[in-house]
């Protein structure tokens, strides 16, 4: 039904996708696979119509088509779930649902009442139940991506393009989410669908294509592929160990949290954290977990509670407080709270760490830029220089500056929030191999995520969060998946 | 309370002021401001900031007020005129003060400002003894009193086929910027040119300062308007050549005098012509005294 | 609540309270310290003098809705003007001709404006800023620097009065109602807030970027047209340096009223009370007869503390 | 290249060659149309005559990088000549008395606006168009309303040359030059551009956004403090009203410089290439005696041109 025909894209003299063909067909869903930087993202732009392609064809039913505009795919029927967040922060979430495609009455009005009622109905394909009339801008990042998914849905195209859908929300959404496909599937809609969570793929894909490095690889049937030969395709070699076995035993306490309380967001939090320990935080999308560490590393302080840092009580009013005492943090939230698009990739990476590459005030270019280098190296960062500007890399690869740049401080405690979140299974298994490492430096981990193996396998302990309050404290190794949703669900 | 019941000591009147943050009309505003005091006459004192729709705004606002007599220093000729129209419909009479409008007031108290262009340009032409180049510098383009001096300097260039008019340009009433054109025109005619009319001091004090700084002076006449302090001081010290004199004090006091008839249902002059002077080194004492 | 009335009201005017209450406490104290500020006539005047800043703050609420500026508003306002003059000579041509090429006037510089900033991709501060100096140039030029004056009663009227409301008045209102119905309840309208809330996203969604904000900058130039009219009506000329600074009054007012300067945020509501709280200064202190460099010092602080007030309290 | 060199430098010249190129038009058609474009005294006149925009120019890049704006540049320049020349009586004083007095009231300006949008939460146009009215006002109140005459020679010899340059273009290189070194090479500089960039984020990565922005809205109104010193001894006064709209210029030139009104992208550089264009535009139309309406025309036809033609080459 639709058709990339050698598509071929560059940015800047850079080749990012060079001739790929590929055949989506209905009621079928399509998975696109492919390191961090392989050109997915770009790929399915280029049929969405947000980029026009520098080479090759988009042949629809069978016709060659020119999109100028997104508007152009999705009169013909072609809709995106894009993969960094759109949200309008301003307006209202069924305004943002069905944005351009608004109801309206006899007069030429918007019909508020039906656009609620639709935007209702949207979310509850995906077994969500949001408050229609509250501003996007108050959506926790979860949130907003169902909005986006339901935003797809409710185009009623013929071809869905996700791009890592699930990126941001945790397993009871992702089941829904996977209903909903279905029952694309059977209503003959194409799925073509992106993700770096390899049972995913399994779980949807009737076809996977990879991709690797611009060029496309192989296109076969799901069953045809395990996992770990899709892995060796989109890598182009064997991985043998995904997650590093966990043998570090944690030292003396070094952070404990007493009864920290932001209301509503989360109450009476206490916890320890050991050096060398890594802890892991689990719950459900909106539990309040990032709630949690954002006010440990002062980017939204709690209103009572007490935070103490190798036994002394710390105040931590602002990011720059927590950097200072220790604290690093990479944040959920990459776009809004991580990067600064207009930067550079060096300035962006050593910004939290700039005392440490000055001469008083002035910096010293030769100490940052072999700091880059090495940063660069060290966390295989795919950029075209280091004077690229942030914005022109591909999400995984931002992650992986920002992960960088909260190290460069070299910092006693590193929260990550959701620190995988759209970074490939090459770079996951370097990040899981890192924090690893930095375990055994003594370096005490604070992990958030929404990915319950990696809680399972990186970690020494497991705190279970559930509607802000503290439901269990689990071992990873007496526990598994079943028992952590059973704590974590809402009762 | 009805206007006519008010006693001399409560009379009220109103008065727009065009601008008051250029000097001339400051210090017409502070002559105002002084003799109402002297006369003791209560005044409601605003300034339209050259914007003649404020001014319009400003006349309804007196009309609500009630004030007995409008002293109007009119913004523009025609724009300022709907004011004369709405106190004339509200039966409150109006002096006009420094400049004219179309609608005829019931007073006018004040000077030509075509007078001042017509005497600036006979001092250059008698000074040039009627053959040579000039450079006029004009105010904010369209404004009435720019208009005027403009048609009275070219009256006078029409009368002497062999002064000629080289270049004009604005300077916005700013002496900063007559000072970067008059640099400018330096490079582009230098030698070219024997004087320069600035349409008031302001600029010409800024043409001087260019002058003076490429040491040319002495080959360029410079007049201004307004006869503002530092111009007259200039021409003491026989920097500047010349200007011509408006005489705010007299205009101000001659302004509330005839209000004051006027509230007072007492006869009074349609017309209290104040005229311009022009002041060289030679009579400039008798207006440092003033 | 019936169909008819967005539900954003009344949060708006809830959001807006501070200015509310800053209105309200000005308006008080002039009423005590003055015998004139609160009688009808009064009151009328300040209606009267309020509507060519609304309607340009109207208009450019639609700009700046969309995340541009426009500083030509008050050039546009002389052009316009200007142009409407030169057709209004009495006898010469039926009113509708001096008004429709007034508001032509503005229309075509504000698509102009629109063109150069979605095609051109240059920055709206530039192009307005390069607007402000054309359109007051052209206006000097076809008028040739001197007013352009003799305009027929016809056209002149309509500064006067329909019963007891001023005209100018009656256009804001209608300028205001028709633009408050339109942000709030028609797709195109709804589509400037999310084009400037977020304009990848919009455009990912299908609205033309493009379109839209051409027409927020035609219609603007549209409003600024119809201003421009109306203060020549008032004025009774076509003066070709009318309208200085007057963007700056109607971009304040428009922010006082609680527009976002980067998009996405605000409401016409607003904007009509930050012109009114901008009127009711600037006629307070003439009737309290504030010399105007005191008035300069009293308005600039109300208004950034009104700001501040607002901002405060909808924070909190 | 040396460890002193920014990194940036080569890559923003690229940038800007769209404006560049248009410079080099500009100058090589008014070398064959007037005589008096290429010599060495009129170099020297447009030198002196950009160097007040250049200070404000520079002074505004700073606030313009953090996503900010200063619309009280020129307020605050009459306001700061007007106090210096209060101070600059012959015999008086000292001259550093003047000066200083004149540079404390444009940082008193610039730390106020920085202020009230740091602590106070208000949109910077706001604050800043407040302090526009403001310290107009307060002009006019100290000055009386009345140029202060009367200054010492000392002071009004600073317009003077010092060897073969003008001393106010000694004072604008020497500010554009450590500008563009502390923007450069300054961790503050650095953090600059993160906080236009990206506030959440920057103030995420440990960057106190309040004092960031506070140090550029001061170092604006130190560097407008200086133009109004240079000013007032350019004219020989101090003209409370003075510095008429000079912040469109300013802030114009930056913007024709690639600075974003968004924050976070711009250089001093390009800063410079802005005023020098503007500059050149202002003296080559009035060497050719063009009339002051096609005056206005021209040269907003030209900004936007400039503009244009940089954006695309930019984008190519
Ligand atoms: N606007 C742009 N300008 C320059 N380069 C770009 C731009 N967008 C993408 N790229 C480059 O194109 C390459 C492919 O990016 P793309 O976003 O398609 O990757 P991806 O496969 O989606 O990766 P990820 O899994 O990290 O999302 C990357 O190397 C990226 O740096
Ligand atoms: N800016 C905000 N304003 C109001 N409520 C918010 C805001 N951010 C988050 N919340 C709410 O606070 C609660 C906790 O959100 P939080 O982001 O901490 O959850 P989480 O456990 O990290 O889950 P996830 O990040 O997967 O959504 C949620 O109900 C969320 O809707
Ligand atoms: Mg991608
Ligand atoms: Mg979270």
């Amino acid at each position: 039904m639709l058709r990339a025909c050698q598509l071929t894209k560059t940015f800047g003299g850079l080749s990012v996708l060079q001739e790929a063909t590929i055949d989506f067909h209905p009621g079928e869903v399509h998975a696109l696979m492919g390191e961090n930087g392989a050109g997915k993202s770009t790929l399915m732009k280029m049929l969405a119509g947000l980029y026009p392609p520098d080479g090759g064809t988009i042949e629809w039913r069978g016709q060659p088509v020119r999109f100028d505009s997104p508007d152009d795919a999705l009169s013909q029927g072609i809709a995106m779930v894009h993969q960094e967040l759109m949200p309008i922060p301003d307006l209202n979430v069924a305004e943002n649902l069905l944005l351009g495609m608004e109801p309206v009455n006899a007069l030429g009005w918007v019909d508020r009442a039906e656009l609620h009622r639709q935007a209702r109905s949207w979310l509850k394909e995906l077994n969500t139940d949001l408050d229609t009339h509250q501003p996007m801008r108050r959506l926790s990042v979860a949130q907003m991506q169902v909005v986006e998914i339901a935003k797809a849905l409710a185009r009623q195209a013929d071809v869905i393009l996700m791009d890592e859908p699930t990126a941001a929300l945790s397993d009871h959404e992702v089941a829904a989410l996977f209903k909903a496909i279905t029952t694309l599937r059977r209503r003959g809609v194409a799925v073509v669908y992106t993700t770096h969570k390899m049972d995913e793929v399994f779980r949807v894909a009737d076809r996977i294509s990879v991709l690797r490095d611009g060029k496309w690889v192989g296109t076969k049937a799901a069953i045809e592929f395990s996992p770990d030969s899709l892995i060796a395709h989109m890598v182009g070699r064997e991985l043998t160990q995904i997650f590093p076995p966990v043998t570090t035993t944690p030292g003396e306490v070094i952070l404990e949290v007493r009864a920290l309380t932001r209301a509503p967001a989360f109450r009476q939090i206490s916890f320890t954290l050991r050096r060398g320990e890594v802890l892991g935080l689990a719950g459900l999308m909106g539990a309040g977990r990032t709630e949690v560490v954002s006010a440990i590393g002062g980017l939204a302080p709690a209103t009572s509670g007490e935070i103490c840092l190798r036994g002394t009580p710390t105040h931590v009013t602002c990011p720059a407080d927590a950097i200072a005492a220790g604290i690093g943090m990479v944040t959920e939230d990459r776009k809004g709270l991580g990067i600064i698009p207009a930067l550079s990739v060096e300035h962006n990476l050593t910004l939290a760490a700039l005392p440490s590459f000055s001469r008083g005030p002035i910096i010293d270019a030769a100490a940052e830029r072999s700091a880059t280098q090495a940063a660069t190296t060290d966390f295989a960062i795919k950029a075209s220089s280091p004077h690229q500007a942030i914005r022109e890399l591909s999400g995984g690869n931002q992650q992986k500056v920002l992960l960088a740049r909260a190290l460069l401080n070299r910092p006693a405690i590193l929260i990550l929030d959701e620190p995988t979140r759209g970074i490939d299974i090459g770079a996951k298994a370097e990040i899981y191999a890192l924090i690893g490492r930095l375990s055994a430096q003594g370096t005490a981990v604070l992990l958030v995520s929404s990915e319950l193996p990696e809680i399972l396998s990186l970690t020494h302990r497991i705190l279970v969060l559930r509607q802000g309050e503290l439901a269990a404290e689990l071992d990873p190794r007496q526990t598994n998946q079943e028992e952590i949703l059973r704590h974590a669900m809402p009762r | 309370k009805k206007a006519e019941a008010r006693k001399p000591g409560e009379w009220l009147v109103g008065y727009s002021s065009r601008d008051q943050s250029a000097e001339y009309t400051a210090r017409l505003g502070d002559a105002v401001q002084a003799r109402a005091k002297e006369r003791g006459v209560k005044l409601v004192f605003v300034d339209a900031q050259a914007d003649a729709q404020k001014q319009i705004s400003q006349t309804e606002n007196f009309i609500s007020q009630k004030v007995d007599v409008i002293i109007l220093n009119p913004c523009e000729v025609e724009a300022s005129s709907p004011a004369i129209d709405r106190a004339r419909a509200a039966k409150i009479p109006v002096v006009n003060v420094n400049s004219l409008t179309k609608a005829a007031p019931d007073c006018y108290v004040g000077s030509d400002d075509e007078q001042a262009g017509i005497l600036a340009m006979e001092a250059i032409a008698k000074q040039l003894k009627g053959q040579g180049n000039v450079l006029m510098i004009h105010g904010i383009m369209g404004q009435s009193a720019q208009i005027h001096r403009d048609a009275g300097a070219r009256k006078v260039l029409a009368k002497y086929p062999g002064l000629k008019l080289l270049d004009h340009q604005t300077a916005s009433w700013d002496r900063a910027k007559a000072l970067a054109l008059t640099e400018n025109w330096l490079q582009a005619h230098k030698g070219k040119f024997q004087a320069i009319f600035a349409h008031n001091d302001e600029m010409a004090m800024g043409a001087l300062l260019a002058l003076e700084r490429a040491g040319l002076k002495k080959d360029v006449y410079v007049i201004g308007v307004d006869a503002i302090a530092q111009a007259l001081d200039a021409v003491k010290a026989g920097r500047l050549d010349a200007t011509v004199f408006q005489d705010a004090a007299g205009q101000g006091r001659g302004a509330i005098d005839t209000a004051i008839l006027m509230a007072a249902k007492q006869p009074y002059e349609k017309e209290v012509m104040i005229p311009f002077q022009v002041v060289t080194r030679e009579n400039v004492d008798q207006f440092l005294q003033k | 609540m019936t169909a008819l009335t967005p539900p954003t009201l009344d949060r708006n005017l809830l959001h807006r309270l501070g200015i509310v209450a800053v209105l309200f406490v000005i308006a008080g104290l002039l009423s005590v310290l003055t015998d004139s500020f609160a009688t009808a006539s009064n009151l009328t005047n300040v209606a009267r003098q309020i509507s060519i800043n609304g309607i340009l703050a109207v208009g450019v609420t639609f700009v700046l809705l969309t995340g541009g500026v426009d500083l030509s508003l008050g050039s546009v306002v002389a052009l316009s003007g200007v142009v409407c003059a030169l057709f209004a000579h009495p006898g010469d041509h039926p009113l509708f001709v001096p008004i429709g090429m007034g508001l032509l006037t503005g229309v075509l510089c504000g698509l102009l404006n629109g063109v150069l900033v979605t095609r051109g991709g240059i920055a709206p501060f530039i192009v307005t800023l390069g607007m402000m100096t054309v359109a007051r140039g052209l206006a000097l030029i076809i008028s040739g620097g001197k007013p352009v004056a003799d305009m027929s009663p016809a056209l002149t009227n309509l500064s006067g009065d329909l019963g007891p409301l001023p005209i100018p008045l009656l256009c804001f209102a209608l300028v205001a109602g028709l633009s408050w119905l339109f942000l709030g309840r028609f797709r195109l309208g709804r589509h400037l807030y999310a084009v400037g809330g977020n304009e990848q996203a919009a455009r990912a969604a299908g609205v033309s970027v493009p379109q839209v904000k051409l027409f927020a900058y035609g219609l603007c130039g549209l409003l600024t047209g119809l201003a421009g009219v109306v203060l020549a009506a008032r004025i009774t000329t076509g003066q070709p340096n009318a309208g200085q600074a007057y963007e700056l009054d109607a971009i304040a007012a428009v922010v006082i009223g609680g527009t976002s300067l980067s998009g996405g945020v605000g409401s016409v509501l607003g904007t009509v009370l930050g012109v009114l709280l901008i009127g009711v200064i600037n006629n307070g202190l003439d009737l309290l007869s504030v010399s105007s460099y005191y008035q300069a010092v009293i308005k600039g602080v109300i208004i950034v503390g009104a700001v501040w007030l607002d901002r405060r309290q909808a924070r909190s």
